[in-house]
């Protein structure tokens, strides 16, 4: 009985969002939307037509308005990250942790693949971050990739459990440099996160892509681990 | 099309929400309901164009082109990450409760 | 100097210096309190009353000053206010637990004060209101009861939000937040809405009934000093709101026209009444001497209320006159209290006794502000009452007539009692050797407050000429004064005449008295007791339940606004404890469930 | 204006001298009626000068600065007490509220010294009278409301010319209510049987009297003598349409006293939670009701 309530509930609210969206001026129909009048314009403006030198601002708008445009947003971004990852150790960190030990054996296969699969996944992932500018979302999905191959490493091999403290103080080191560099930019031009020239926007990608990953490792690795007994 | 596919979505995690009562399912209902909002906010910003392009620019198009609208994906890539944030700390609770009363269903924990 | 911003910042800054200083030595930092406020009074007083003050802003944002009597009025009274006490602060700093603070709070209200008064914009007055109110919230925890600022902030937040909303109601009808003209322009059924709104703000902060229930709780309960700023200086933020609301706001509403009077402005005089009577009861039957002023503050805010309701110039100038008149009376009283529980430790009457023997300046300084507080000549608030009995018996209001009637002959039985049971009576030997008098200091305020209370007394001219100016600026007809007498619609008065009379009639009792053989001088103790031998001071001290009969009489039915606001709390309790089960539940799905009813019903406004 | 504050301090012994000597006559007559021979008519000047001439005790600077400040009050406020139209030392100062509120800083005076005696009789006594001040006062102020309202002056004199203007058309048949109400207040005032309460020789030793002796009873002796006199005339302008001159004042007069006093003696005494009780009952309801009936609705005889 509840589940069927639910069921026409949810769906009623469905039906109403569908609704109310076919018949509102405020809101275009899709694909047909004008975001030349709003606030991308000039993102996009300044990117296609702008005078800026074109080294500063990066070729992909999308990391452009991430990490220039809106970099304090980002900041503020990284710090939930920070934080989340912080809270994970606080709610399951342990006074002497040991790496969990899970329910299967990896067989040969695996282990061989996985550590082949490593290598590519590892170097995949700072190729897509050295080519931030370009690719979308950033170095958001190069850090993420660098996590998975770590992850990967932890499926296949239940010995290991590298030093991720290292990746730990990366992640904090990141996110403070990302301070630093807003502070660099107030102390030269006035302006916090201010891009004034390339190296800033290169070093604020490679910085996100340390603290992303820094972080999802981090988080894998509280999971990972239990209280030694 | 893809704007009901994500309403959809939105609608399965709400069901999930409304009607399960174990914990990682919640948290699962609540990722499904996050991705649809995702790709809800990311056709806000879609062009239906032929000549519209994903917004990378290189020197070549320097001109004026037609993009698709980048804010969107800029803020769903912000609220992706966030979501991993959100996802972790809500597993981590799960562990904990796991720990505690050995069950993941809301209705068995409660009473000690 | 002269320009309201530079001081308003001076007294902000001075605020932060003393509470630096007072980190490292908290009597330093209270002595600064009495220079800056002594500055700002002074230059209030100097350029305010020659209307030299500059309005002019030039550093801060979003805040426009103006010079009207009114705000020269309220703000040299209640300036002068805080610079007698904070005379007393270096004496009580000690008992305080955050000592730095104290200073800064205080500075931080005289701040406010300056704020609300001399600004042309009702946001600006709002904010600085708040600002008051935050101050004075966190001075009341430093004394007795920490509670009480709760009581505090729950009514001061309603009067906030009352004044909150007619300015934002003035606002959206008339589209500006400029006192003057926007109250005048606000018209039909909003004026009536600002009008009981702007009321609502003064009624709870000026403590009259319905709203009375922290006054008294409050003055208790606050440090002594803060007491006295809160009976002579914050109170009467409720009465400049007040006027306001009731003088400024063009009044609307049924026209009585055999009281020749708006109806809204009856039922506010009808609230007064209830505020005068309220207040005189409870008073009657305190123990504690701060208590008992505190329920006469609150019957005092109700002779405001009253004779601003009346609307003619002489119930005006005779509230207008009340205000200055009761800041000085019972700013002098509530430090004459001050003054003894500092060197006693308490302020219940039933454990002092004799005090005029240890503190006779004390005594001459509560007797004095004591006479002014009944109404009495040759004193201060003798001028006010003749002036709203003028204005209530021109009306005709009968009942308003008998709550004044009976507020102004109470208020003889409670003043009497503190100084019955307190500074007259046996002197109890506990007290005998170790009390001396106040130190020289705290005295300053008290006297020069005393020697005010005669002046406004005696020759009340220049005062009321400046009333008179004020009534120019509020469109209201003057009141008809000479050099000596103030001509009132059904009489006239001469209240250097009556000082002149008394003065002669006591030198002639005093020479009836000298001629006559010296009287021998006997103890105390030795007393007619009819046969009774009675050796100890306490059984011959008579002080606990003083008016009991009287209290008997009505003592059922005192407590029936405590119930309401009991009961009205425990309702809100109720509610909350419902809101809770059923919204914020342990449930995940419920919330779910919830949260999507709200976006339902937000789509629902969409779609139809 | 040095005449005038002769004339009034003239007025005042004047008062005393009258007061007195009623008061003698008085005592006289109540004996009469109690088949007793009573005293010789100028038996309180006696008891007075011979109380001033003794040798008495003091408690110190307040029990006689308080003592003083009584009379001085007392003396002050009956020199603003019209005796008839013409014999006024303040013209237009007479104003009403003067003597309720004047008469006040004499018996804070007295009050205060009684209470600085240290004595628990006194206090309570003080206590007994201003709890009966607070009882007679309201419903008399009320009545005192109507009479301002209809007269359109709040000045003694004002008020008894008003009533010889409309034809010797006195208030105490104008407003009958409210002239009961008033007797009842001025017998309060008088501290008159049933309203002793706040004397009652056996039961307080005559309260805040109590410790006094010699000369400062004398003084408050005089005092009172002068208080009944300004309590009194102040009915007879108000209530009986004043004096043109000062015979029919004195009739006035004589007759309102004698009235109080014959009354006062068929009484026994109230207890002081009754006199409030009384008074907050009848005459409050009897004043508000005159006041209705002649301020909104003009129904005066």
């Amino acid at each position: 009985m509840k589940k069927i309530l639910a069921f026409i509930f949810a769906i009623t609210l469905g039906v109403m969002i569908i609704l109310s969206l076919s018949n509102n001026e405020l809101f275009t129909d899709f694909g047909d939307t004008n975001h030349y009048d709003g606030i991308s314009s000039g993102y996009i403006t300044s990117e296609v037509g702008g005078d800026e030198e074109p080294a500063l601002v990066p070729v992909n708008i999308v990391t452009g308005i991430l990490v220039d445009y809106r970099g304090f947003d980002t900041l503020g971004e990284v710090t939930v990250l920070f934080v989340s990852s912080i809270g994970v150790a606080l709610l399951l960190g342990v006074a002497s942790p040991k790496r969990i030990n899970l329910n299967f054996k990896p067989n040969f296969m695996l282990s061989v693949g996985s550590r082949a699969l490593f290598g590519v996944m590892f170097l995949t992932g700072i190729y897509i971050v050295l080519h931030a500018k370009t690719s979308p979302g950033g170095s958001f999905p190069g850090g993420a990739m660098i996590a998975s191959s770590i992850l990967i490493l932890y499926l296949s091999n239940d010995t290991f459990r590298t030093d991720v403290s290292k990746f730990k103080l990366g992640k904090s080191l990141a996110a403070s440099g990302f301070v630093l560099v807003g502070l660099i930019g107030l102390l030269f031009t006035g302006e916090f996160l201010a891009n004034f020239h390339p190296f800033i926007m290169d070093t604020i990608l490679v910085l996100i892509a340390i603290d992303v990953a820094g972080g999802i490792v981090g988080i894998i690795d509280n999971f990972l681990t239990e209280e030694r007994v | 099309m893809l704007l009901y596919a994500s309403v959809l979505l939105i609608v399965i995690g709400l069901y999930g929400l409304l009607t399960n009562r174990n914990v990682i399912k919640i948290i699962l209902s609540l990722n499904v309901l996050e991705i649809g909002l995702n790709i809800f906010i990311i056709t806000v910003g879609f062009l239906d164009l032929e000549e519209a392009i994903a917004p990378i620019i290189t020197l070549q198009q320097r001109a004026s082109v037609i993009v698709v609208d980048p804010l969107p994906q800029a803020l769903v890539l912000t609220a992706i990450v966030i979501g991993v944030g959100t996802t972790a700390i809500g597993l981590s609770l799960a562990k904990k409760m796991y720990d505690k009363y050995h069950t993941f269903n809301l209705d068995e924990m409660g009473e000690e | 100097m002269a320009s309201l911003e530079l001081l308003l910042i001076f007294t902000l800054i001075s605020g932060v210096i003393a509470y630096l200083v007072g980190k490292v030595h908290p009597k330093t930092g209270s002595i600064l309190t009495i220079i800056v406020s002594g500055i700002v009074f002074a230059s209030l007083a100097y350029f305010g009353l020659n209307e030299q003050l500059l309005t002019k802003v030039s550093y801060l944002p979003y805040i426009s000053f103006i010079q009207t009597p009114l705000a020269i009025f309220f703000g040299v009274l209640v300036s002068f206010v805080f610079f007698m006490v904070s005379f007393f602060n270096p004496y009580f700093i000690d008992k305080y637990t955050y000592k730095a603070v104290y200073s800064l709070l205080y500075l931080l209200s005289l701040a406010g004060i300056i704020g609300i008064f001399f600004t042309d914009n009702f946001m600006t007055l709002f904010f600085f209101f708040e600002l008051v109110v935050w101050s004075s919230l966190f001075l009341i925890p430093l004394g007795r009861d920490e509670e009480v600022s709760v009581w505090y902030f729950g009514f001061s937040v309603f009067g906030s939000f009352a004044l909150l909303s007619a300015i934002l109601l003035m606002q959206s009808v008339t589209g500006t937040f400029d006192i003057t003209t926007g109250l005048q322009a606000v018209s039909g059924f909003n004026r009536l809405s600002v009008f009981i709104l702007l009321l609502i703000a003064a009624f709870a902060k000026l403590g009259a009934f319905p709203l009375h229930y922290w006054l008294p709780k409050v003055l208790t309960d606050s440090p002594d000093p803060v007491t006295s700023i809160f009976s002579g200086g914050l109170e009467k933020l409720g009465a400049f709101i007040a006027v306001l609301g009731l003088v400024k706001l063009v009044p609307t509403g049924f026209f009585i026209d055999v009281m020749d009077m708006y109806l809204t402005h009856y039922i506010l005089a009808i609230l007064g009444s209830l505020t005068i009577i309220g207040g005189t009861v409870m008073a009657i039957r305190q123990d504690d001497a701060k208590k008992l002023l505190a329920y006469s503050s609150m019957s005092n805010g109700g002779y405001i209320i009253v004779a601003l309701s009346l609307g003619s110039s002489a119930g005006i100038s005779g509230g207008l006159y009340h205000i200055i008149a009761h800041a000085i009376a019972s700013t002098a009283a509530f430090l004459a209290i001050g003054a003894v529980a500092r060197q006693t430790n308490t302020t219940k009457m039933s454990e002092l006794g004799g005090m005029l023997h240890k503190m006779p300046i004390t005594y001459m300084v509560y007797l004095i502000a004591i006479i002014s507080m009944a109404g009495i000549p040759p004193m201060g608030g003798f001028i006010s009452k003749w002036l709203i009995f003028q204005g209530v018996i021109n009306k005709g209001l009968i009942l308003v007539a008998a709550a004044t009637f009976f507020g102004s002959i109470g208020s003889f039985l409670y003043v009497f009692r503190p100084l019955a049971a307190l500074f007259l009576g046996q002197e109890l030997p506990q007290f005998k050797e170790t009390i001396k008098e106040a130190p020289i200091v705290m005295l300053i305020p008290m006297v020069i407050l005393s020697l005010l209370n005669i002046v406004t007394g005696v020759y009340p001219t220049n005062i009321l000429a400046y009333i008179n100016t004020l009534l120019v600026d509020l469109n209201i007809v003057q009141l008809d004064i000479t050099r000596w007498t103030i001509v009132g619609t059904n009489g006239t008065l001469n209240p250097a005449l009556i000082a002149v009379m008394f003065a002669l009639g006591v030198f002639i009792a005093f020479i009836i008295f000298i001629s006559l053989k010296k009287s021998r001088k006997v103890e105390l103790m030795d007393t007619y007791t009819a046969a009774n031998f009675i050796y100890t001071e306490e059984l011959l001290h008579y002080s606990v339940d003083f008016y009991a009969p009287i209290e008997r009489l009505y003592e059922p039915y005192i407590h029936f606004m405590k119930k309401f606001y009991q009961a009205l709390a425990n309702k809100v309790r109720e509610v909350g404890a419902l809101v809770k089960y059923y919204i914020f539940t342990s449930k995940p799905e419920v919330a779910t469930f919830f949260i999507m009813l709200v976006i339902a019903i937000l789509l629902w406004g969409d779609l139809v | 204006m040095m005449i005038n504050i002769l004339i009034g301090f003239g007025v005042a012994l004047f008062g005393f001298v009258l007061q007195t000597s009623l008061g003698g006559i008085n005592r006289k007559i109540i004996g009469r009626l109690q088949k007793r021979y009573g005293p010789k008519w100028y038996q309180e000047f006696l008891d007075i000068f011979k109380l001033l001439s003794k040798r008495a005790i003091s408690h110190g600077w307040l029990f006689d600065f308080g003592v003083i400040m009584a009379l001085g009050g007392i003396i002050a406020t009956a020199t603003f007490m019209p005796v008839t139209n013409s014999i006024v030392a303040f013209p237009n100062y007479d104003n009403f509220f003067i003597f309720v509120y004047l008469i006040a800083v004499g018996m804070l005076g007295m009050a205060m010294s009684a209470s600085g005696s240290g004595n628990p009789y006194a206090s309570i006594g003080v206590m007994r009278a201003l709890t009966t001040m607070l009882a007679y006062e309201v419903p008399f102020m009320i009545v005192i409301l109507t009479i301002i309202k209809l007269t359109g002056t709040s000045s003694i004199t004002g008020i008894a010319e008003f009533q010889q203007l409309a034809g010797n058309n006195w208030f105490m048949i104008a407003l009958p209510l409210g002239f009961i109400v008033s007797f009842m207040a001025l017998m309060g005032m008088l501290g008159k049987k049933p309203f002793e309460t706040y004397i009652a020789p056996a039961e307080i030793a005559s309260g805040p009297m109590v410790e006094y002796g010699g000369k400062q009873l004398g003084m408050l002796f005089i005092m009172h003598e002068i208080t009944v006199f300004i309590e009194v005339s102040l009915f007879v302008h108000l209530f009986l349409g004043g004096a043109e001159n000062i015979l029919i004042f004195l009739l006035k007069y004589a007759a309102v006293y004698t009235l109080v006093n014959l009354i006062s003696n068929v009484y026994g005494r109230f207890k002081i939670d009754q006199v409030v009780k009384f008074f907050y009952k009848w005459p409050l309801l009897l004043a508000i009701v005159q006041a209705v009936i002649a301020v909104y609705l003009g129904w005066v005889i």
